[in-house]
């Protein structure tokens, strides 16, 4: 018997993977600022606190490095907190307890605990918040051993990766595009995991592979259509989870396809399409390109607030359709 | 408007004017009802711009709390720096911003105080000393300490406004800057805007301590709250931390209780107060208690009052022009401003 | 050594016995005092390993601080948690830790508490709810506040002791957790074992503040200073804020005024401090003076605490024979636990 | 006339540096954690102290992000500090001043203001300090626009940048290798500047192509010294600058030599080999390449106490003349 499906959106879909969560496990628990009444700043907790009282969706004072740390504790001792940040941005002052203690204690511990933490944050830019409101710093956490990077894309996988990312006794980190979170999909009631360790391809092609995550998967998925009615077919992979990465799928596509693009929306350089192309470039799947692997990243600048600046600071589809076009042809 | 019933309101008695207002002088008095004035049309246009769909990205209205922005600046010359929080059209203007500059930036214009880069979030006026807005919930607090510290070495008898909010008051950075601001005896005012509320969550919820001025003894500064409505009591405070501080007597932390009338940004449901609530602090409307007392006073009639409001109207209706008119920043200049250019370089 | 001056020591009147040695016990008292001899012993033993080149990394040892230690985990039992800081052998110790896999994980060797992953900086007794030293200073504090959080939550009824220096009290985590835990009313002691530096910056010159106690009121939770080199003050004070803790009535700061005689780690040459300084406080040795104070009261003879030095003798050997007999983690582990392998996930 | 050369340990050519920066220019002054009288943790400050004053060399309370705000607002004022981390480990402590304040001010303020800041921190392992004093974070702030990045190797590159880096009006993360500060070298007395934005090539050689910067180009260059006598002429690229990169010279080098082998010692997916190989694989030198590009980065880990793990989890000689020698004769 499976499950009902609805359309749900993206917010509501990992709201519906915390109440599950939270219904089933005592431990499991939400917090961070303006999780409660308010409703998340992206009203992603939404009514959970009507739901599920005060002390299972705590408010915490505006302390990004107490309140991790807090996280942290709690998930050394017994408990298992989600704990939200407002933007990823703000990691930047919890960094500490994320990647100093949640990261490595179990290691530097020699395995004696583990630390089942999530850390979700919207990510991106899209909404003209200018520098500070619209890093994607993913490229920061995959590089550190002892995390899980997810990313999801739909809301489908968002409810069920934050279900495994709940599950996961180890700390995970869970990027939310913002401009994801009002976007709609299929979503089966109750409760059902995407794990942690495996890309989607999303749209088969012969001539290209594309590699994307997040919102650039949305726009991926748009060139594609663009391209097909240009007859270049692109095969779109959404790697989901950021860390560990399934580099095994991307190989076996593009040992097909012989062309890579991968885009992102973090600076180009050091970014995750580095990594993605550098294990391409490493591996058995180098000798089936047949043209340089292309990445289209963010400007390498802070995010502008004037719209038509933030806009060309990122890639956008008519960019991805271009540079597909290019690498299809041969023109790279 | 705020002028009909400053009429009816009940004279201030000439023997409780404030001590302050002497030395503010009552041009100063009057230049600070303008910049009330204008702070809060700024505001209310800024506000409709959201409203028509003109504007972008979120915003963050101080409506309620000008005498504490104005109240400060009172203090302060050009040369003395302020760094500002996300909630900072008011220290913008109190520090002697033009509207139309900042209107610009509000709408993403190359003519903006940020070219466009920056937006509502970022606005920044530094020849004026305002070293900017901030996205970052207490990101300005050491930046003022180390713009203090720059001050004392390099002699230049500045001091540095700091304002931050009682949200901001629970992040680290609040508590090492006032430690080290305290320990090197450095020309900082912290002001905290304890607008009762840090986004949803009520001052009680986040601060385990009953005003945030009680802070000041854990860093040996001295530590007074005072009515932020009032413009008066601000001044007074901050001109007494001012001279401490040019005296090289070190920081003082003031906390200015008052209350934003408006929702915390553009997406603000209100669900965590009151109309109650709102509607009581909208009787404690610091522009028209400023104003009832300086007619009282004397120092600006009625009339006064009313010609100064128009003023500030063309001003407004100017800016928005000079900032509608202005252009777009071009795309082709997405990377300029990364760096420093080499020939822009001090060295 | 410490028993010949113990008996020429003047003998304690029995009228001055501190209350806490009747809740501590004799019993207790003499397991305090054996603590702390092992605490001294096993690091001068650790300190012979470096000067021997038989250990690596650094080190940062606690000699003189073990009334702190001891006296605070007196209070505590094996359910209740502790974190500690990069100066944590005698945290560890004072928790019931073992010496053998303490001067295994020294060295590095496979049998030690991390399984030679961590070495000095974060040895780790989960099972005695010692959740570990750690090398970022003021690391372990919001550390301490999420396991009161558990406890709270779960109804266990533990309470979280959290050890830092006064150097980590200028940090910006010390204030975010002693706000939260005050706003939550979480069952932490705060123990700040005040030994005068950070490093080498003393402490006037790091904290603006007479007494990191002081620093309390800014969270509405008591504060108190004990003089840190006297057992009975600091169990007293550790009893009452634990009492307090366990009937809800939250968190408590503790300050240990204290020294460290050794230098600051390995490569301390000093030159921030004078050798009187030093002297004067090994003159105030916190187990000489325990031991006196338990052979006036007649709690523990000099026989007993003779034969007590010896079993801690025999203990160090024991641990450092077992430690060198341990092996070294084989490099093709060096990829295991990295995360939890999905059997033994709690779920 | 040129300057006198001394030999001179690393160390010492960074004070050198310092104290030419701050005889010369009263607004460049030192601050940081013990930095005064104990002579920083690692006695790269010395006794500057003594030489220049309280004022200038200013110990700072435990408090990074303080710390580094101060800097921040120092910088922005008319002073040029130089802001020694202890470890590059509690840069996470500071991340939100340097990566959301000091990299984007001038940008988010429409290049209205500079922030000239350096921040010193030494990085890297195998000096025993475990998971928490023995990162390698160069890949999270390479990935920051508006920062510029340099690790150097030689005492004479570290005084010529850190001097570069004084210089420059926008902030520079300044990385020490640990292993390096006791190595000496010939310095120049007096004031030189190596440039922030060049690539130095230590050894020619014409069958592959080594790139790693910091103590891994010394072990680079033991390497190739080995390759040598196996008759392997491996050609050493440090790039000296990770932010901005300068891949032309990286780019000659694989043309000419065809096989590209990056070293590095921060974990290896994400890290700056990542970027180093895709900037390849993208361009025009990727035509040129007989192999797939080799990295060797970091182990997966947190960096673990015992010596032979900590060994084992980074890149050693060993390791890389296997490499390069498998990557020389076809065997990757
Ligand atoms: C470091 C950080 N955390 C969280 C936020 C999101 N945020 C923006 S304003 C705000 C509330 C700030 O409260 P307060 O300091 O009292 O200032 P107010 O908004 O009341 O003026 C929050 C949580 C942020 N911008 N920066
Ligand atoms: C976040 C951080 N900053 C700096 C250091 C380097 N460091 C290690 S111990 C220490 C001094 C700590 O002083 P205190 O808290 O008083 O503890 P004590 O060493 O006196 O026990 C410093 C600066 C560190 N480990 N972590
Ligand atoms: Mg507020
Ligand atoms: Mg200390």
């Amino acid at each position: 018997m499976t499950a009902p499906i609805r359309e749900l959106g993206f917010a509501e879909a990992i709201r519906e993977a915390l109440a599950i969560a939270m219904a089933e496990d005592e431990r499991v628990f939400v917090m961070g600022e303006d999780v409660g009444v308010y409703g998340g700043a992206f009203q992603v907790t939404g009514d959970l606190v009507q739901r599920f009282g005060e002390d299972r969706v705590v408010d915490t004072p505006i302390s990004e490095l107490g309140g991790a740390g807090v996280a942290v504790g709690a998930a050394l001792t017994g408990l298992k907190p989600v704990f939200e940040l407002q933007f990823s941005d703000f990691s930047t002052l919890a960094m500490e307890q994320i990647v100093n203690q949640a990261a490595k204690l179990r290691y530097m511990l020699g395995g004696s605990v583990s630390v089942p933490l999530v850390v979700r944050m919207p990510t991106g830019s899209g909404l003209g918040g200018a520098a500070q409101h619209s890093q994607s710093l993913e490229a920061w956490f995959a590089h550190v051993p002892g995390l899980k990077v997810v990313e999801p894309t739909t809301p489908y996988d968002a409810k069920g990766l934050l279900l495994a990312a709940i599950d996961d006794p180890d700390p995970v980190i869970f990027f939310e595009h913002k401009l994801l979170y009002k976007t709609k999909g299929p979503v089966p009631e109750g409760r059902y995991v995407v794990p942690l360790d495996r890309a989607e391809t999303r749209r088969a092609g012969r001539d290209l592979t594309i590699v994307a995550a997040g919102v650039m998967a949305q726009k991926a998925l748009d060139a594609a259509t663009i391209l097909a009615s240009e007859g270049i077919e692109a095969e779109v992979i959404d790697p989901r989870v950021l860390r560990p990465l399934d580099m095994a799928t991307v190989a076996r596509s593009v040992t097909r396809t012989s062309r890579l693009l991968i885009v992102y929306e973090g600076a180009k350089s050091f970014g995750i399409g580095a990594e993605i192309a550098a294990a391409i470039a490493e591996g058995e799947a180098f000798g089936h390109l047949d043209a340089p692997i292309l990445r289209l990243g963010g400007a390498e600048t802070p995010i502008p607030y004037s719209p038509a600046l933030e806009r060309a600071a990122v890639p956008q589809v008519e960019d991805i359709v271009a540079a597909a076009r290019r690498l299809a042809r041969g023109e790279a | 408007m705020t002028a009909a019933r400053a009429e009816d309101a009940p004279p201030v008695a000439v023997a409780n004017r404030p001590a302050i207002y002497d030395r503010v002088g009552a041009g100063g008095l009057r230049e600070a009802l303008r910049r009330m004035h204008l702070i809060r049309r700024f505001e209310e246009t800024a506000e409709d711009f959201y409203v028509r769909g003109k504007s972008y990205g979120t915003m963050h209205l101080s409506i309620g709390q000008e005498a504490t922005a104005v109240g400060v600046c009172a203090a302060l010359g050009d040369s003395d720096y302020v760094t500002s929080t996300h909630r900072g059209h008011g220290h913008c203007i109190a520090k002697g911003a033009e509207v139309g500059r900042m209107f610009a930036e509000f709408l993403g214009r190359e003519t903006g105080y940020c070219r466009g880069r920056g937006g509502s979030m970022h606005i920044a006026d530094p020849a004026k000393g305002n070293l900017g807005a901030n996205g970052i919930v207490g990101g300005g607090i050491p930046i003022a300490v180390g713009a203090a510290l720059s001050a004392k070495r390099l002699r230049t008898g500045a001091v540095v406004a700091s304002f931050f909010g009682d949200g901001a008051n629970n992040e680290g950075a609040f508590h090492e800057s006032l430690n080290i601001a305290s320990l090197w005896k450095l020309p900082v005012l912290f002001v905290c805007e304890n607008n009762q509320y840090g986004m949803s969550v009520a001052f009680a919820r986040s601060t385990a301590v009953a005003s945030v001025a009680d802070r000041a003894a854990a860093y040996s500064m001295p530590g007074v709250t005072v009515d932020g409505n009032d413009f008066a009591a601000v001044a007074a405070a901050a001109f007494e931390a001012a001279d401490r501080a040019r005296r090289g007597g070190g920081p003082t932390l003031v906390e200015c209780k008052t209350y934003r009338t408006r929702g915390h940004s553009r997406s603000d449901r209100n669900r965590y107060r009151t109309k109650d609530e709102i509607e009581a602090w909208k009787a404690r409307d610091p522009i028209e208690r400023f104003e009832r007392e300086l007619s009282a006073l004397g120092v600006a009639t009625a009339a006064d009052a009313a010609s100064l409001r128009e003023a500030v109207e063309r001003e407004i209706a100017d800016g928005v022009a000079f900032a509608e008119a202005s252009p777009a920043p071009s795309t082709a200049e997405l990377m300029r401003d990364v760096h420093t250019p080499a020939a822009a370089a001090p060295r």
